[in-house]
């Protein structure tokens, strides 16, 4: 009898609960902490107190002899070992040597300089004490701006200058827009250097297996094939000897988008030792060790006519390098450069940075990764320029932005916008709050002496990272789906996430393309050993890249289910529909199940046609997509303490075609703790000597669940073209639209007392400043 | 962090400036110094012991005196470091007569580092003020 | 995050703890504060008594028309206490204002008193309720009052080899309201600055006011001048303001990147208001 | 120094060194890993455990402390494979991304309901004060608490 299966339910676009929640909410989750090995030893690593000194002598021997030790390391050991690699390549990029223990000096607190290993961890940290080393206390910068003044201490010796880096971009004629305009505003824009702090400090077990010649790592990364590829060149292994697994890893935020210097030494260690070997990051090490974000110093000029279009813009960007280049080191300020002109269609810019030595930890990726800086750049320069001309916000902005028939549309800084209606999530924002009400409540509340603000935000950003020419290690992502003989589907993806929930959106896309239930998929991840080859998970790619090139891997994969279908229904018109073929022509059909037992089997196969349901693909993206959205914040402010209150968060974010509702808010709302963390709370201090004095979560202060506002989600949904599925990506669209809201907000309540800029983070203390200046 | 403040003495300042240089006496009155040995002209190897609250950590480090002006002013330098961190503190002291009393006035500069800064942050600023009552307090007393 | 090596131990009663203490180990009370200064290494002790163990120090009742807290109370059995709620509210809403709810359930007030860390809640609250503290050691037995217990940054009247054993604290009748009013450091939780307010009014005048300060300095404080500008006055917004304005006269504020000298002064005026503005309010 | 515990109902005795943390007791020698250590100085709460009906930070005590003591960990929430209502609620209301704060955070919100089973929005937010979750912005964690509130009061 013919029968036909119509799936009904589909999964893309649904609230669907997560399918990696059950084993994290049960605590039976592994992370790199919870594994154990037998014969495991525990290496605690010894690390600078000063931010500059030569080291004079290091005395390992008492530490040596304490109880349980059986070894230790200093730099003298690991000089066979590559240095840390830079993976930005540049003209007159100053790249110093990164070893990863030190040799003869050390250049920030928290520099590692010995490790330590023992037979258990209590006992490696007792013998680290016993590490006496001798150092030469030298003078240190921590300011990037201070260090590019003359006489300043040189952070390496061979540049006096602290110059890292520079680097240059310029579009249309600048000169030309700023003598015709009718007006210039400039202004100093700091974005703060800021911890990460994911909830999971970085961790490694490497396991040696001198037999096999083979290397295992479990490493908390974003990125596993990348550390294969280059801690194996670091350590000399052939890259096909090492096995790199990122386990379940808890938050990354960028900081898990590099390579360590615990990394290869934790491999070093293991290979010497001939046993395996756990170092768990603490808390202190994570401010002091693992990457910061942001550091920036910008210096904005605008120009404009007086009407409010905006004719050019000029940026000379300052960006705190840290003491060595990591991976991506010298990247991130030329993102930012790539966003400087947001939504707004000036075709007239011109950039230039300096990357600056500071005997500081080194900056990198962080939520954002240069879009953030650029955002809060450019909006609170709109602002500015509204206030300078007596202009609405609202007003200025719908004036400049690139209007939705210029789609795509080629930037000033080289990039094409793949699509966008920029006006529709800023009119929704704007409909929502209320606008032109709020602006009469305003109006009112200042004639009762109160302080309220409105601020908004219309952000773009650059994702889904990214094609391969923009990218240092290519932006493509791979995807294999394999049926299995017994007809479930394994997915193995390149990308790593972590959080992010990847294990249910392609398990959605992939139910949906071959009409099957969720429960028959699993997706596989973070494992070098298991997934071909991958790029990972960040720069809002995931889904977009790693989504695309898995929805290009089913689609080969229905073909060739197709095929054997078609065989074995007889008949060369069939469909595919609720995990089934089907035969147009008898209503006849065949389970994955019969197709994969007969393809796997193999007594007869399709012409011109291989054993086995097994689909890879590597999708390389022709273009970045670019999100955007407008947040509104509307705050009011403690007039006696300086306190800032935020009364509501509206936030439309335009990412795409959405693919599972529950888990996009879910990005937005962490990504606006994130933006507001910066915006009112957080920032690494370093002080004159180079301490960081912000060095634990005594000082330095993320969001908790009481300091949060309850945040308002919409979306608008514009696709994008440049992949199939139409996502654009949305894991940092909250962090990039977050902060200049705020702040806009704030100067907003603050501006009837001549207040035009504030930097973040905006504590009490610096309004209750600007209101008692009033007195 | 910038130090600064002004402390009393019930003695002349012929007698401040020279109880403040002596190294007997800077022994007994700076908080939890174990041991000051003279290793140079107006240097001191000096070993200290820090109690505060449960914190406690033992300090080795140096004391040097320079830039004197009898008996109107010198300079202190003190640089001790422990397995909690270090500190370094470089001040003026200013000595003037006021009755027969000495008003000493000091500012400087001092520095923490290691676990200490890390984690102190908001107790440095209040720890330091009370080591150099502690200090003029005991000076004071030996003074009389 | 792993200590040194110790000894530990648990004592039968209160005798064998304090004679261990006498010779000189150091009380674990919650540990809130010196577990993590521990764990980094900046603290060691060599041997540590637990004093939680003493289920007999574990109390908070009333007697001879006072309350009595036992110093193994935890911070939220202090807040949650119906006898502390109806006749000491402020010692209960300042209990609550402590770090968060696990360090309440951990964290004592004998422990955190003794501490006495210059931005913990609680001293403010003694200061204002003229709180008496006994101090017993191995062979003595004293009481002493809050003004003259917190002394500097850390530094009490415990002699060493002394504990805190009871906390004392007076009934209100119904004509005082009090509060307790604060400013947290975002981080930590610590207090910026705090001020505890207990006021009592009788035919229409303010007859009697206490103000305790914490976070401002190096000791928690009781602002006496703030306090006499405002007995014998109305409850009018300006005389509460140019009392609360006297908050932080004579005292020497602290500094640090969370607030300057300055902005803790204004702080504590701020709060001062407020604090006496709510306790004002809670007269029956 | 021997001390006796009962973790998720089943005994333990063992020889401990005073300095052990009660999270290394519970992770390395009762092997219960699914509790996270997050910083050093308390401020995290990733080691929120239930000892003796109260929420605790596990990584600042002395297993010795807890010497006699009943201890629940996030693995002794679930029964016979059944999810306890909290769980059940941080899954469904997306309360946690990366997981790495979710068991420290289940015990603090299990402890908000057990002493205030109809909290607001406010009382909520107040009773996670000493858990920090870096994902999630705390929404969808507000959310659950209330959904497992609301289930519970059925």
């Amino acid at each position: 009898m013919a029968t036909t299966t119509t799936k009904t339910e589909t999964f893309v676009g649904k609230r669907i609960r997560r399918r990696e929640d059950p084993r994290l909410i049960t605590g039976t989750a592994t992370y790199v902490e919870d594994i154990q090995m037998p014969g495991m030893h525990f290496a605690v690593i010894v690390r600078s107190p000063h931010a500059a000194a030569r080291i004079r002598s290091i005395d390992t021997k008492q530490a040596a002899a304490a109880p349980g030790v059986v070894c230790v390391f200093t730099g003298k050991d690991t000089k066979g070992v590559g240095t840390i690699p830079c993976g930005v390549a540049m003209p007159d990029l100053r790249v110093p040597q990164h070893h990863i223990l030190a040799t003869d000096r050390v250049y920030f607190v928290g520099h590692p300089v010995a490790v330590v290993v023992a037979r258990d961890r209590y006992l490696a940290r007792d013998a680290a004490d016993l590490i006496e080393v001798n150092y030469e206390v030298l003078p240190a910068v921590a300011d990037p701006e201070k260090a590019l003044a003359k006489g300043a201490p040189a952070v390496h010796p061979q540049w006096p200058d602290n110059t890292a880096f520079t680097y240059h971009q310029e579009g249309g004629d600048v000169d030309k827009a700023f003598a015709g305009a009718d007006v210039v505003v400039k202004q100093r824009i700091v974005s703060q250097r800021l911890v990460p702090m994911a909830m999971e400090t970085r961790g490694v077990v490497a396991e040696w297996r001198s037999a096999d010649r083979q290397l295992n790592l479990y490493t908390s990364t974003q990125i596993p094939h990348l550390v294969r590829t280059l801690v194996a060149g670091m350590l000399g292994l052939e890259e096909n000897r090492m096995r790199v697994i990122a386990p379940e890893v808890g938050g990354g935020f960028g900081s898990k988008l590099n390579v360590y210097a615990e990394e290869a030494l934790m491999g070093f260690v293991s290979m010497k030792i001939q046993k395996a070997v756990k170092w768990i990051e603490s808390r202190r090490e994570n401010f002091t060790c693992t990457i910061h974000g942001r550091g920036h110093v910008d210096y904005y000029e605008v120009a404009a006519k007086r009407d409010g279009t905006i004719l050019g813009i000029k940026l000379k960007l300052i960006q705190d390098v840290g003491a060595y280049h990591q991976l991506l080191t010298p990247l991130i300020p030329q993102l930012s450069v790539l966003m400087m002109p947001g939504l707004y269609k000036t075709k007239n810019i011109r950039a230039d940075i300096v990357g600056v030595f500071t005997n500081c930890v080194p900056t990198d990726a962080y939520r954002g990764a240069g879009r953030p800086e650029a955002t809060h750049g450019i909006e609170r320069m709109v602002d500015i320029l509204a206030s300078e001309l007596k202009m609405d916000p609202v007003e200025i902005r719908l004036k400049n932005f690139v209007s939705k028939e210029q789609f795509p549309f080629a930037t000033a800084t080289g990039l094409m916008y793949d699509s966008g209606d920029y006006a529709a999530p800023f009119k929704k924002a704007l409909d929502l709050v209320g606008y032109h009400k709020l602006r009469q409540e305003q109006a009112e509340a200042r004639k009762q002496g109160k302080w309220m603000g409105i601020g908004i935000s219309t952000y773009g950003e650059i994702c889904a990272i990214g094609p391969s020419p923009a990218t240092p290690a290519g932006g493509w992502e791979s995807a294999t789906v394999k049926i299995e003989p017994s007809g479930k589907v394994t997915i193995l993806t390149g990308t790593c996430p972590h959080g992010q929930g990847e294990e249910t959106t392609f398990a959605q896309i992939a139910a949906d393309e071959l009409g099957v239930g969720l429960d028959d998929i699993l997706v596989l991840r973070g494992d070098t050993a298991i997934v071909q080859y991958g790029i990972g998970t960040f720069g809002s790619r995931a889904t977009a890249v790693g989504g695309s090139a898995l929805y290009y891997a089913l689609q080969d994969l229905k073909a060739k289910i197709k095929k054997f279908g078609a065989m074995l229904l007889e008949s060369e018109d069939v469909t595919l529909a609720g995990g089934r073929v089907i035969c147009n022509k008898t209503g006849n059909s065949k389970s994955f199940q019969e197709v994969a037992a007969a393809s796997y089997r193999a007594l007869k196969l399709p012409p011109n046609t291989e054993p086995g349901l097994i689909a890879t693909r590597f999708w390389e993206p022709s273009n970045f997509t670019f999100p955007f959205g407008a947040h509104i914040v509307i705050t009011d402010i403690d007039g006696e303490t300086g306190q800032v209150k935020i009364r509501r968060y509206v936030a439309v974010d335009d990412c795409g075609n959405i693919l599972n509702p529950l888990i996009v808010d879910g990005q937005v709302q962490g990504g606006v703790a994130q933006g507001l963390g910066q915006a009112l709370w957080e920032q690494a201090v370093y002080d004159d000597s180079g301490q960081l004095i912000t060095g634990e979560l005594m000082d330095y202060a993320v969001p908790r669940s009481h300091m949060m506002p309850w945040i308002e989600n919409h979306h608008t949904v514009t696709p994008s073209p440049v992949n199939p599925l139409g996502v654009k990506g949305v894991g940092e669209a909250g962090t990039i639209g977050c902060s200049p809201a705020v702040v806009n907000s704030v100067v907003d309540a603050l501006s009837p007392l001549g207040v035009r800029h504030i930097d973040m983070p905006l504590t009490p203390e610096k309004i209750w400043k600007l209101l008692s200046a009033k007195n | 962090m910038k130090v600064s403040g002004t402390y009393t003495l019930p003695v002349a300042p012929e007698r401040a400036y020279q109880i403040l240089q002596d190294p007997a006496v800077l022994a007994q009155a700076m908080p939890g110094c174990e041991s000051l040995e003279k290793i140079g002209p107006d240097e001191y190897r000096m070993k200290m012991k820090v109690i505060l609250a449960g914190l406690s950590g033992a300090f080795e480090g140096k004391v040097r005196i320079t830039d004197q002006v009898s008996p109107s002013s010198f300079r202190l330098i003190v640089e001790g470091s422990g397995r909690v961190g270090f500190l370094k503190g470089d001040g003026l002291l200013k000595l003037s007569p006021r009755d027969d009393n000495t008003e000493v006035s000091y500012e400087g500069d001092a520095q923490v580092g290691g676990t200490m800064a890390a984690v102190g942050q908001r107790l440095i600023d209040g720890t330091a003020k009370m080591m150099i009552k502690k200090f003029f307090d005991k000076l004071a007393a030996l003074a009389r | 995050m792993i200590a040194q090596k110790f000894e530990y131990t648990a004592p039968q009663s209160l005798n064998e703890a304090l004679h261990l203490l006498a010779t000189g180990a150091k009380p674990l009370a919650g540990g809130m504060s010196l577990i993590p200064m521990m764990k980094l290494r900046l603290a060691a002790p060599e041997h540590l008594v637990d004093l939680c163990t003493l289920k007999d120090l574990n109390y908070i009742r009333e007697a001879a028309g006072e309350l009595h807290i036992g110093a193994t109370a935890s911070h939220y059995e202090v807040e949650s206490s119906p006898l502390l709620r109806q006749k000491c509210p402020l010692l209960a809403e300042t209990a609550a204002a402590i770090g968060d709810v696990q360090v309440r359930n951990m964290g004592t007030i004998g422990g955190s008193v003794a501490h006495a860390d210059p931005a913990a809640d609680y001293p403010a609250a003694l200061q204002a309720l003229e709180a008496k503290l006994v101090l017993n050691g191995a062979k003595s037995e004293r009481t002493v009052s809050a003004a003259d217990f917190f002394i500097d940054a850390f530094t009490t009247a415990l002699e060493p080899g002394e504990i805190i054993r009871e906390v004392i604290v007076p009934i209100d009748d119904a004509r005082t309201g009090t509060s307790y009013q604060k400013m947290p450091q975002p981080a930590s939780g610590f207090a910026i600055v705090g001020v505890a307010a207990r006021v009592r009014q009788s035919a229409g005048k303010i007859s009697f006011v206490r103000i305790g300060v914490t976070g401002l300095s190096n000791r928690a404080y009781r602002a006496t001048a703030s306090e006499k500008a405002l007995e014998g006055k109305s409850e009018s917004p300006v005389e509460i303001s140019s009392a609360a304005e006297l908050v932080a006269q004579g005292i020497d504020a602290n500094s640090d990147l969370h607030a300057s000298a300055d902005y803790r002064r204004h702080l504590a005026a701020v709060h001062a208001a407020r604090a006496l503005k709510t306790a004002i309010s809670r007269i029956a | 120094m021997n001390i006796n515990l009962t973790i998720n109902g089943k005994s333990y005795s063992q020889d401990v060194e005073p300095r052990l943390l009660l999270i290394h007791f519970l992770r390395d020698l009762a092997g219960l890993t699914g509790t996270h250590m997050g910083c050093e100085t308390s401020l995290c709460g990733a080691c929120t455990v239930e000892l003796n009906g109260k929420a605790i930070k596990s990584c600042t005590m002395f297993a010795v402390q807890a010497n006699g003591a009943d201890i629940v960990t996030i693995e002794g929430l679930a029964s016979n494979g059944k999810l306890d209502p909290m769980q059940e609620a941080f899954w469904n209301e997306h309360g946690l991304q990366c997981g790495f704060c979710t068991p420290g955070m289940i015990m603090a919100s299990k402890q908000i309901l057990d002493r205030n089973p109809a909290p607001t929005d406010d009382e909520i937010r107040h009773g996670l004060e000493g858990n920090v979750c870096r994902c999630t912005g705390y929404q969808h964690i507000v959310n659950a608490v209330k959904a497992a509130a609301a289930g519970a009061g059925k």
